[in-house]
């Protein structure tokens, strides 16, 4: 089934979903430790929480905020009232920790139970006082990454459209301006500078250090970010007036980026994400003609960060990369690898908005062209078992997949890298070209200095076929 | 609804799936929504299994909810079939599908018209058992279908073997320590002359299970898993167990004297004492160490106990008996089993706590301030938080639970590692304390101001001084009992002397 | 070989000394913590430095105030010059640690090669500014923890006569106000109680909570302690001036005490050890008598202790102990285990002053009459080859020994606690008795706990003979 | 004189001890001050050994200095003749009694004219050589003494065992995992068919040493203790030895491919090819850990080596090549072997130290900052004092090396625990770090003053936000690196730009 649908000459299939990732509740993982006072409830059953238990391992032992309202039987066969139920858990998370806001997390069994989070919740915030977001981040919907999606559409709607208040106002700047000082005098420090450009929202999840080198690429070119979704705290989420401009760091956002057009109004710019020094650049110059900036000394930059990365760019020249699909990272990342000199012949996705997309889509068409190497196939929907089919015959040099098929791969011989760690490393930006390689290029590494150590074949022959 | 931070078992289908992907060609079906087959990326983690797990998630999407699953269950079930040609596919839903209210058992019956391989559906109620309680059922349930058959077809073995011999149960992937803990059986097993018949379900073939009734006796290793099965074999096929988990030195030898009455009672005639003896004294050193000079400082040291039953039940009486170590708290999450489990720890510990909410076990051993810990991964962390010594004896398994050097926990080597394991737990911290004690090696100022916080007496400064020499993993201790001792004299200010009255006062 | 000698009627034996205890250059693992300002230089061979290293354990590790002078061929063979090598070596330890003092604990070594260490000692302490203190912690005159004795006896040399100026007694006597203070007004802490009797010197290394229990236990008696030899700095030696009283803390000090009579004409108190209530208290009494103070509540406070370590009492009455002989300790405790309700065949002690003992030793002899006792057998430098014939014909109920013999006791049934516990544990005073008991108990309790795990032979025929 | 804190190798006549303590029913005579038996305390602490140490001192003391030592050092020898009825009574002096200048060989004669057994005056010259080099010498003089008497009473062996055999030498009392080691290699022996003709000296009897010839080569695991003893062998009797340490899959491959051709050299016709890679690749589970995704983020991952040449020759080869861990430095104490070590480890390594001196050792790892050591305890508390992980590998031995529980370092199993020792030092801190780097649980207000102390240039508030983000285990490295770019641009103040700019610029 292939599609030809503009704007490219890729080729589109689907298959049949028999893939593995993580479920989207994952998600809480990263966000509850983004967004300070925030804490996640995650609405499901023992099997959700187990997940979360296995999948984020340590992370949950030292009091996360972040729980599960694990689902039992007289919940199920509604014997028992959700509001009290709930309401009951709210109130014992608002005396224990006292967070800015509660984000109910709506799983596949509250789907299925048809539990209406979105009715209770408004009511059972006026009684408790605190706000509660929901979000529905369940399987049935979503993959893995696009968890966060959920979130942050949710979030945006409760982004206040204009200051309330001179102090709101004031707080609101200064959280971001403290992200920010560049050793300016005291004096300079509490004027906000007031940017030539309209307001420029930026949303997606990113670790606080990607937040300030993004701030301080931008800044160079005379840009201001106005705010950032998610802030680091929820009493913090930004002014985002009508009209205003946003631009996505993620590519599992686009219901985030319908929910900024459609409900808040705002302009979101469609660019390629600043992946490696190629994407980062075109990502600046985006926002730059969209703000109607010349930009300055983007060839430069991207030219340097190229040369600061040639040592691991050498290693993978040539090699063939096959994205198993996992987290919708793989486009931009068979972007960057192919800019590299890498060779791609498949990027398994899980779900592909060719809008929000687009200008990704069109980059990795473009860069193939430029390289000379063959368009990927694009597999939406992937079924594991007939890429393993392919993953045989092809024998590429490295697997980019999911944690369930990793040392299986390993063991016949195919170096693998987890996509997961794609999502929580810090990749964006020209400053983490370098991370990303250091990532791909590790099993590469690590094969050149185990040798031959014991062969390359860890399964006996009655057992290869598969 | 039930807030929950961590739970100590995993859901009913987590068992299904350990029992059916550790028999040899059986592959699972699981229909459940996308994000729940994290199943395999445990197995393929934890235990770096070099083959793909056997589980084929049947995704139930939006779309597969509107049209009902029936379909495509059956369509990956036959493509399984095809694919894999395995001897048996087990059909299980998760907690989210099993609340369709579809009819499973339909699709497992039409699926079986076209399919050459068994179809099973795992008939467990994933509200109402847990991960230990499905994979015991799930186990028997294999079992059980396969005899049955074998009954019909007259494929059953008409008598036991000639030599003594025993099936060996509950061995599964993901079982803590289940790996190692089987080659330990083994080896004790042709010590003793035993041939093993099988070992089920890890690494089995279906096929094998036809011959379970020609073993003199089954073995369950952890009751958790297994016996269910057992159970079934005695009543069916007069097969007699024993149900005693070989853990420690002392139930080693018990363990081996039950199974010595079962063979002498079928007309073998054994005697195992003698090689108990050579074992626990000399083969062994478990038994020695504990009475060596080294684990003297062990004596009546205070210790939290907390697991699953075997485990935690297994160290409450190898801390108490065979180390003399006093522990003041035992507790199991396997509730559904606790009866047993009180009547076994009795008489071993001051106090039983049956829960599976970590905070009240996390509750307990703050009150209680034991000298260390003998839990799970949580108990781990509590112990962290509290700077308390935690070593880990049970499930819910991670990544440490697979260690690729022989650890097995069963056994007179797992008697040894065990009791490694218990010391280095005591000490590892002992060096620092050591240091602490003899006061470091040069002078510091500790100017803990942070000591008299939140104290509503007064603290002299020699008081302060005097408590500051008190090497810092008793200073709480000793804080908090002057501080009561203060309250009961009716005194507002603690000195030197007052610290030392208390101490003298309170024995300590 | 059997004496008679008053004032007892007790028998005293000597053996061939083939007996296993520790080298007195031990005592330099406790003096430099007890002397904060302290440097130990061990000036001996590689022999001496691995027994530190190891019977020291880990407290080697952390950069400790304490080295060996390694000597090598070269110093042996006298190809080298002493005094040079010396002087590199302290000139090294001045640069990198600055000490108040620097001790030199000679050895065996030191002793054979006749090396001059109290003559160069003077030379170097001018030229290089800091005061040596040298010792003779050998082997070939001294036993175990005999060591602090020969350091305190070199010690008592350096102690003033009177203090040198104002503000030197302001400091000295600050350092013992500061270890006591009862909560008193600042006012009255400023004012150094001025004492009704004359001054009393407290001599021997006890840990600082002993020595502040001690200062208690006196000061409820209205005596004050003027000085404590060692003194936690060693620029706050105590001065002793002449006709001072003096006492000892450890039975192992008759050089120091001997020290402080001839030399610096101080008197020594002789008393029982304060081990046990009953030692304590006779303790305290002896040094009341002396300083004509009317004791106060002595025999209640007796009675309180022994009433507080019933429980343990308990579970020692009626059983025998055998005291291998190790650290000198042994007749203050067996006085005080005989009089808990033991019985006491033999007591082995590396080394007998009589004199110095005297008081202990007619305690233990009045101890045994009025518990209804057999009087113990007294070996001095016994033979352990001896010793282990006799336990195996008398099967003691405890042993208590150095850690050469703990483990093949224990493998032979017999329940041992080891000696040199005895001489880093809190033992002294009333409050520490409980702990005495703790540790004899300890092995008695362990038994008792493991009740007939695998029996108590662990040898197999064919060695049990041994 | 030397000022010296810790010493790698303990003085000769510890090296000695070890050797006549290793035989049964050998006893030595110490002729040594009260106090110089701690040898007594090592070997019964940390072995936790049953039987009284077969040491016993002939005290020397004022009065034996002034009298003169004949006659009690005789005496001595004579009473535990009869006491103890020994095969042999081996006579050492220490350091100090070395220095008398006494005529020790003259006592033994004398003694000998006396004694029921046979009596030996070790010889070592007590300032020359140390622990390591003493037993070496000692047992290979024992060896060639009996040896020699066999010659001339004509009661040599004439000939091989028939089927193939071999001679381990060098397993002693108090050797760092001595006992497990050579339970691993007599496993390792059997599954290639080959007979263990003698272990020496451990647990041996000096009767049997007059059989040594009858084996077809001689094993020597570690080349601290028993390659001269081989040597002589080799030149004597032109039996071939083996001196590779089977410490890792490689090198255990090599060391069995060695004796492959050893015994085929004499007309066996042994194929041990298809057991090494069955060992390699199934059986051992160390080369495929090794490859599986868990060790993949120890790639390039930077370490320190350093022991005895055995283990850090062996550790450094097997970072290097079998883990993928990047040696920055390897280094080796015995100082006495230098060259073999400098080229078994060219190659594996950037840096090789040669060194006993504690301190350089210290200095090494502080300045270049590994992720983790391999090293010998001191460097563990090293590793302490820097927060660095350090796994031991090598003597000075430590109650840690005689756990209970099997941990050989040698053969297949030991390559299993390697791995794990590995994995698990990079790894034990790796928790507390994941910790840290998603910034703990709650928010904290990481106010670090002290970050900035001892620097000349000026941290902006925006930079030290940033740098506070960095994880605590390269905060450090972060800032130096930082500043030093900082020196190196002219730049005074530090702000989160030039924080991020240094990063990039060094690529890290």
């Amino acid at each position: 089934m292939t599609t030809t649908e503009a704007p490219s000459a890729l080729s589109f299939e689907c298959e049949t979903g028999n893939y593995h990732t993580f479920c989207p509740i994952s998600c809480v993982a990263w966000l509850y430790q983004k967004i300070e006072d925030s804490f996640f409830l995650v609405i499901g059953t023992k099997t959700c929480g187990y997940f979360l238990q296995n999948a984020m391992g340590v992370m949950i032992f030292a009091e996360p905020r972040y729980a599960m309202a694990e689902l039992e039987e007289g919940d199920i066969s509604a014997q028992l009232n959700d509001y009290a139920e709930l309401k009951r858990l709210c109130t014992q998370i608002k005396r224990d920790r006292n967070p800015s806001v509660i984000v109910w997390i709506g799983t596949c069994t509250t789907e299925i139970i048809k539990m209406d989070l979105e009715g209770l919740a408004p009511k059972l915030e006026a009684e408790i006082g605190i706000p509660i977001v929901v979000a529905r981040a369940n399987g049935l919907d979503y993959a893995f990454t696009q968890g966060e999606d959920t979130v942050l559409a949710a979030m945006a709607a409760r982004c206040p459209e204009a200051a309330t208040s001179e102090a709101d106002q004031q707080e609101r700047t200064n959280a971001i301006q403290r992200l920010l000082q560049f050793g300016k005098s005291p004096a300079a420090e509490q004027q906000p500078a007031s940017s030539k450009h309209p307001p420029l929202i930026l949303f997606g999840s990113v670790p606080d250090p990607v937040a300030t080198q993004l701030t301080i690429e931008l800044a160079k070119q005379g840009i201001t970010v106005s705010g950032w979704l998610p802030a680091k705290r929820y009493t913090e989420l930004p002014v985002i007036a009508e009209g205003s401009y946003a631009i996505g760091l993620n590519p599992f956002l686009s219901r985030t980026a319908t929910t900024l057009m459609r409900r808040r109004k705002c302009k979101v710019i469609g660019a390629p994400f600043p992946i490696g020094p190629d994407g980062s650049r075109a990502w600046i110059e985006k926002i730059c003609s969209v703000l109607e900036i010349e930009p300055q000394g983007l060839a430069e930059r991207e030219a340097q960060v190229w040369d600061s990365i040639e040592d691991y760019r050498q290693l993978v020249e040539g090699k063939q990369v096959f994205f198993m699909g996992d987290n919708l990272w793989e486009i931009s990342l068979a972007r960057f690898l192919v800019r590299c000199g890498m060779r791609c012949p498949e990027i398994g996705i899980p779900y592909l908005d060719r809008r929000y997309l687009g200008a990704e889509l069109a980059m990795l068409e473009a860069t193939c062209q430029s390289m000379g190497v063959p368009l990927p196939r694009l597999v939406e929907k992937p079924d594991n078992y007939n890429q393993l089919q392919r993953i045989e015959a092809l024998q590429p040099d490295l697997v980019i997949t999911g944690m369930a098929h990793a040392n299986p791969l390993e063991a016949r011989g195919i170096s693998t890298k987890w996509s997961v760690e794609f999502t929580f490393a810090q990749i964006h930006g020209f400053g983490n070209a370098r991370a990303i390689l250091e990532l791909v290029t590790r099993p590469l590494r690590r094969n050149l200095a185990l040798g031959t150590l014991g062969g390359s074949q860890w399964v006996s022959e009655a057992v290869t076929s598969r | 609804m039930k807030l929950a931070y961590w739970m100590y078992a995993g859901p009913a289908h987590i068992g299904t799936l350990r029992i059916s992907s550790s028999f040899r060609n059986v592959h699972a079906i699981m229909h459940a929504p996308l994000g729940d087959d994290y199943f395999n990326v445990m197995r393929s983690m934890l235990e770096r299994e070099r083959n793909f797990t056997p589980v084929t998630t049947s995704v139930v999407d939006r779309n597969v909810l509107a049209r009902g699953s029936q379909e495509k269950v059956i369509d990956n079930i036959l493509r399984k079939d095809t694919e894999e040609r395995p001897d048996l596919i087990v059909l299980t839903p998760t907690c989210t599908s099993s609340i369709l209210q579809e009819d499973l058992q339909n699709f497992v019956e039409r699926a079986k018209e076209s399919a050459q391989c068994d179809v099973l559906l795992a008939d467990v109620n994933h509200y109402r058992v847990n991960e230990l309680q499905a994979a015991d059922r799930t186990l028997e349930q294999i079992v059980r279908f396969y005899l049955d058959r074998a009954q019909r077809q007259g494929t059953l073995p008409s008598q036991r073997t000639e030599q003594p011999s025993v099936n060996i149960l509950g061995m599964t992937t993901l079982g803590f320590h289940n790996r190692h803990d089987t080659t330990e059986l083994q080896r004790l097993m042709a010590d003793l002359g035993i041939t093993v018949n099988a070992v089920i379900p890890a690494g089995a073939s279906v096929e094998e299970l036809q011959h379970l009734p020609r073993a003199w006796f089954n073995l369950v290793p952890y009751r958790e898993v297994g016996l269910l099965t057992a159970q079934y074999l005695q009543d069916t096929f007069d097969q007699p167990m024993v149900a005693i988990a070989p853990m420690g030195i002392t139930a080693t030898a018990d363990c081996i004297r039950q199974i010595q009455q079962v063979l002498n009672q079928q007309g073998a005639a054994v005697d195992f004492e003698p090689f108990i003896d050579r074992q626990t004294r000399f083969a062994s050193e478990a038994a020695w160490f504990s009475h060596s000079i080294d684990c003297q400082n062990l004596t009546g040291k205070r210790a939290v106990v907390f697991g699953d039953n075997t485990h935690a039940a297994a160290f409450t009486k190898i801390l108490s008996r065979e180390m003399g170590i006093h522990v003041v708290l035992a507790g199991t999450y396997c509730k559904h089993d606790a009866d047993w489990f009180e009547a076994e720890v009795a008489g071993y510990c001051d106090r039983v706590l049956i829960s599976d909410d970590h905070n009240a076990i996390a509750d307990a051993i703050a009150e209680l301030e034991p000298a260390a810990i003998f839990g799970t991964q949580m108990e781990r962390h509590v112990g962290k938080r509290l700077n308390i010594p935690c070593g880990v004896i049970a499930a819910p398994v991670h990544i440490q639970n697979f260690p690729v050097g022989y650890r097995p926990f069963v056994g007179y080597e797992g008697a040894n590692q065990i009791v490694d394991l218990v010391y280095n737990s005591f000490t590892l911290g002992m060096e620092d304390h050591l240091l602490e004690i003899f006061g470091g090696h040069d002078t510091k100022e500790v100017l803990t101001k942070t000591v008299s916080a939140g104290s509503d007496l007064d603290w002299k400064p020699d008081g302060l001084t005097e408590l500051n020499r008190i090497p810092g993993f008793v200073r709480g201790k000793v804080k908090r009992n002057t501080e009561k001792y203060a309250r009961e004299q009716g005194l507002t200010a603690i000195t030197a002397e007052v610290l030392y009255a208390a101490k003298e006062a309170l024995g300590a």
